[in-house]
């Protein structure tokens, strides 16, 4: 494995730089945890003509804290007759899921807390401990509303992981390659020359282009579903199932939950960003493009996924559950299946 | 296969239509007021917490009848002649009755207005104020009588020497000039 | 002890896969304290059982004990989002019983209020159905406009909802000066609104997906339960009060009667039921108009009967279009100041029984927009 | 149709079951009927050509002193006339058919008058309390009825 932290650089390879290394997408995700929450509360309150939370701090910038604030003072309450151990283990178990993804991201040319030769491949698989985490809070409070919720989550997230799969792998088979720092350098240059373009190549990939613009939508839906938002929230629809299988969770263990919602977004945001929107790279050939620079455009850019997927949120009703496995089964695993061939195609020929 | 291929473009473009909407929205005036600080001014005729202008008053107790709720208390004292202390109405006409009690219980008092409507003098009003949120129950009870309890009493003792005096004179005259009032209010 | 014994039998005479769920009295999409205890088999309804009573609050006891005029704020809180339509049966029966002709400028004033709340009241509709269906944005455009509504309701009432405006052959207050001006501007925004929703949420493929072809209630199923409103016409039964039995001055208006056409789905389920509300607002606005065009400036609006109502003996029923469907009032009078017996049948009440019998078979989200498509008012049910 | 002519109809038909005809005003004009025949003559007034009342808009129960009456008005979707019935029972025995299976909005309408007033509706399959909880005693409509002190051990007055 080559040397792709700086900190290793720095400090050499000891306990502390590892444990800097280990803490510092922690750091970064209770932050920007702290800003999407802000971000959500304010867009959805643009969209609907209002001002949102303007008292604590200079228009309300202060409101997330605030709530943790709140949260950290809310009793904890465990039902009677749940399964004490399990309930109480859930929150950490998802919130550990969503954080373990971090690990192979890339936040710029030299920073990537483990440079591992799979990182695709592991990001799918610590992806799914949540449904674990999901299933076992919504059976462990015994609550009807939270069981129903817990079911519903475990069938979306497996179902829309394999067209997720699906669109990575696409990308994959283009970059011949699983290492996401790979994946990253392979896209510098200008806009043209990211994945979602059809990656570097001479004029010849434009028929590809149409794929690859579709699989990038792909992985932008299932990624909706797998991180249980809008259209996709019926695991917490909060209609019908109160609040799905965290019905029952108060205090702390529901900011568990609340942060590993969040968390998931920016993992999933920032998978799309690697592979599809050039990571770290710079849009516009050398210009401002550098290891600290990429941290800029790294989170830019996952900022703005994050962005589209507040506002989708705020702007379309919500699947019942039949609808959303049809249209994972029968509308994006086949079309995934189209565009990998499509690319594979491409692949064979170029 | 058309109609799935029409489904799917139906969803995605009525998706990025909603999307277009809600994106417009982000940038037109808001229309939140920031109540503190900022504050709608109620109409004139918005029915908030009563006042009474006791001085209009005439103790006529329609108000208490009027109310769906019980939520107002009247009580009254008969103004005797001899009471030095006299009070000219608003309409130049001299008080007959002392209000000795005009309680007004605000959790119980369902905003109605049919109080004000039966009013003859016009002497309880709504009144546009609706901040006064109180901390017990018991706050909600306005009292709204300017006597003392002293004056109660006094006034009390000075009708019960005038109802001796008058019931040494004239045995049963009290009662009629009394009732006969009644009948009129309801004629009215 | 026994009790969980009890259970323990009921729960082994079910079949082993289904549960029972208890939808309320505290959910966030009954509309209220209502409960629903529903039998699910995995995700689709086999049976449901509403059990009311959460809200009863003695109307029709109360209303033996009190004066005539002292009943009409407590009609204000029967369906307390159209408190305006529901006081008018009321005392449009008792001025059958009096043999009372109000003035055309009361008349004249009253549809336009009534018509106003009809929006306000159908705002609440579209917009909770919305929420049911998981989009929170176009409820708060709605309760922009229905907040414009109600000032203008207020600036003639004195209050916000529950507004104590009719009178027995009269009003409460006369108009306000700009009233005219306000009612138009209030229509104008009211059709921008409803545009911008009809994209955003009406058409929305999501939406239809998840409202059409659901809850279908069959015109002879919606009559013989005495469904009305927006519920029997959502079905295709083209059946107005406004225009079948025109009570009022409703005949001088031109006006059309919205019913489920099944331009989507099929005619009778919940899509169509909700465009019912969303076209029924475009004809209130037409109403609206035509009567500021036509109503008289001078005139007395105040009662010209005494103080204190006493109605011969006799008994009457009297029913008006209101926006959740028929409200009717039947009153039966000792010829003394008080009720013998007032009735209020309530088109909630009544709408809501239909519940039982079109939820079978569908999937527990449905049930929630079969509920939202009802519109009911927990005020109104419980009474 | 008119309620003149619906009694002139029902009166050949059902003879004595139809008891009188009153259209003193300003009452609306009813027809008081045998609690024995109700069922037939609402099927009747129900199916037949000439009447087709297929909208029950309302069922009123109350307490009449001695009696309880119940009051159905009628409505007719095709022919758009209206109709008054009344039917009475004695208050020590208050039995009075259902017409839940005509019109199956009497369902909740009967529930509730069974509830408030205390009819005893014949043939209704599930005469349970709607309004007032299941364990509720007594009928709180009727004009002698008294509101209990305590209920579960809350108390009832305020």
């Amino acid at each position: 494995m080559e040397n792709v932290n700086f900190l290793y650089d720095l400090l050499g390879k000891n306990v502390i730089s590892v444990l800097l290394i280990v803490s510092l997408p922690l750091m970064f995700v209770l932050v920007y945890a702290l800003i999407a929450i802000l971000a959500e509360l304010k867009v959805s309150a643009w969209i609907q003509e209002r001002l949102g939370p303007m008292r604590t701090g200079p228009w309300g910038i202060l409101q997330p804290i605030a709530e943790v604030v709140k949260l950290i003072q809310k009793e904890d309450i465990t039902p009677d007759r749940s399964s004490k151990l399990l309930y109480n283990l859930a929150p950490f178990i998802i919130f550990t899921g969503a954080y373990a993804a971090f690990a192979v991201i890339p936040f710029s040319e030299y920073f990537v807390p483990a440079g591992i030769n799979l990182g695709l491949f592991y990001i799918f698989a610590v992806g799914s401990i949540s449904a674990i985490g999901i299933v076992m809070g919504g059976w462990a409070s015994n609550n009807k509303y939270s069981l129903m919720g817990a079911m519903r989550s475990v069938a979306q997230l497996i179902s829309y992981e394999i067209p997720a799969a699906m669109a990575v792998l696409s990308i994959v088979v283009l970059a011949s390659t699983m290492n996401m720092q790979e994946i990253n350098k392979i896209q510098s240059g200008w806009f043209w020359n990211w994945f979602i373009f059809g990656g570097p190549g001479t004029l010849a990939k434009l028929w590809v282009i149409p794929f690859t613009l579709g699989l990038g939508l792909i992985y932008f839906i299932s990624s909706l579903a797998e991180t249980n938002r809008v259209p996709f929230d019926i695991p917490e629809g909060e209609s019908e199932l109160v609040a799905g299988f965290h019905t029952e969770y108060s205090g702390m263990k529901f900011a568990m939950f609340f942060f590993a919602e969040y968390a998931n977004m920016f993992v999933v945001a920032a998978v799309l960003t690697t592979i599809f929107l050039g990571g770290w790279n710079s849009p516009f050939g050398d210009f401002m493009q550098g290891p600290f620079w990429g941290v800029f455009w790294f989170v830019s850019k996952a900022f703005t996924v994050v962005l589209v997927q507040i506002w989708i949120r705020w702007t379309l009703p919500r699947f019942r559950v039949d609808q959303l496995m049809y249209i994972g089964w029968k509308v994006l695993l086949p079309l995934s299946f189209i565009c990998f061939m499509a690319v594979s195609l491409y692949v064979m020929l170029k | 296969m058309i109609q799935y291929i029409k489904n799917i473009w139906a969803g995605l473009s009525s998706t990025f239509i909603g999307m277009r909407i809600t994106w417009k929205h982000l940038f037109v005036k808001k229309v939140t007021i920031q109540y503190p600080d900022e504050r709608f001014k109620l109409p004139e005729k918005a029915r908030n917490r009563l006042y009474l202008e006791m001085s209009r008053c005439n103790g006529c107790n329609s108000c208490a009848i009027a109310c769906p709720v019980n939520c107002i208390t009247v009580e009254t004292i008969r103004v005797s002649p001899d009471d030095p202390h006299q009070e000219v109405h608003y309409n130049g006409k001299d008080r007959k009755l002392w209000v000795s009690r005009y309680d007004i219980d605000f959790a119980k008092c369902c905003y109605c207005g049919l109080c004000t409507a039966v009013c003859p003098s016009e002497a309880i009003q709504h009144t546009t104020e609706y901040e006064y949120s109180v901390y017990n129950r018991e706050s909600l009870l306005y009292k709204f009588q300017t006597l003392t309890p002293e004056q109660v009493k006094e006034k009390e003792r000075l009708l019960a020497e005038f109802r001796a005096i008058e019931k040494v004179c004239h045995p049963e005259g009290d009662a009629k000039p009394a009732e006969k009032k009644v009948v009129d209010k309801k004629t009215e | 002890m026994s009790d969980i014994k009890r259970l323990d039998l009921e729960y082994s005479q079910l079949e082993s896969d289904r549960m029972r769920i208890n939808v309320g009295p505290q959910h966030p999409s009954t509309h209220g304290v209502l409960r629903l205890e529903v039998e699910v088999d995995g995700e689709i309804v086999t049976e449901v059982v509403p059990h009311l009573g959460y809200l009863h609050r003695c109307f029709e006891k109360h209303c033996e004990k009190m004066t005539y005029l002292q009943v009409i704020p407590y009609i204000d809180r029967l369906d307390y989002i159209s408190a305006m339509n529901n006081e008018w049966p009321y005392v449009m029966a008792l001025e059958k019983l009096m043999d009372i002709k109000v003035t055309d400028k009361v008349e004249y004033i009253r549809v336009i209020m009534a018509e106003l709340n009809r929006i306000a009241n159908h705002q609440i509709a579209v917009a909770t159905f919305g929420l049911d269906a998981g989009a929170f944005t176009p409820f708060l455009f709605f309760f922009r406009d229905r907040e414009y509504i109600i000032w203008i309701l207020e600036k003639m009432s004195g209050a916000r909802l529950l507004y104590n405006y009719f009178r027995v052959g009269g009003l409460a207050a006369d108009v306000y000066p700009g009233f005219k001006e306000d009612c138009l501007n209030i229509v104008k925004q009211v059709r921008k609104t409803n545009a911008e929703v009809m994209d955003l949420l009406i058409y929305n493929k999501i939406f239809i997906q998840r409202s059409a072809n659901v809850g279908i209630l069959t015109p002879e199923v919606a009559i013989n339960f005495a469904c009305s409103g927006p519920v029997l016409r959502g079905s295709g039964v083209k059946f107005d009060l406004r225009k079948d039995e025109p009570y009022s001055i409703y005949d001088r208006f031109d006006f059309d009667i919205p019913v489920g056409t099944g331009e989507v789905g099929v005619v009778g389920d919940c899509w169509n039921r909700n465009m019912v509300r969303v076209n029924e607002m475009e004809q209130s606005c037409r109403i609206i108009e035509q009567a500021i065009a036509q109503m008289p400036d001078e005139g007395d609006v105040k009662a010209l009967v005494p103080k204190r109502i006493k109605p011969p003996k006799g008994e009457v029923y009297m029913r008006a279009e209101n926006p959740k469907g028929e409200l009717g009032f039947y009153i039966v009078s000792n010829g003394t100041d008080k009720p013998e017996r007032i009735k209020a049948r309530g088109a909630s009440f009544v709408n809501l029984s239909v519940i039982p019998e079109i939820s079978k078979g569908y999937m527990f989200a449905d049930l929630i927009l079969i509920l939202g498509s009802i519109d009911i008012v927990l005020g109104e049910v419980d009474r | 149709m008119l309620p003149n002519e619906i009694y002139d109809t029902l009166k050949t038909e059902f003879g004595d079951a139809v008891i009188e005809y009153n259209d003193q005003q300003p009452t609306d004009s009813f027809i008081l009927i045998g609690a024995d025949n109700l069922f037939d003559i609402c099927h009747t007034l129900r199916d037949k050509d000439a009447f087709l009342f297929d909208y029950l808009m309302c069922l009123t129960a109350m307490d009449l002193g001695e009696n309880v009456g119940v009051v159905y008005h009628l409505y007719s979707m095709t022919h758009k006339h209206r109709l008054v019935l009344k039917v009475t029972a004695p208050k020590t025995d208050p039995k009075i058919p259902s017409v839940e299976m005509i019109w199956r909005t009497a369902d909740w309408h009967e529930r509730e008058a069974f509830d408030l007033i205390g009819v005893n509706f014949e043939g209704h399959r599930n005469l349970i309390r709607i309004l007032c909880p299941y364990d509720w005693e007594g009928h709180a409509l009727r004009k002698d009825y008294v509101a209990p002190e305590y209920y579960h051990n809350m108390k009832v007055s305020y």
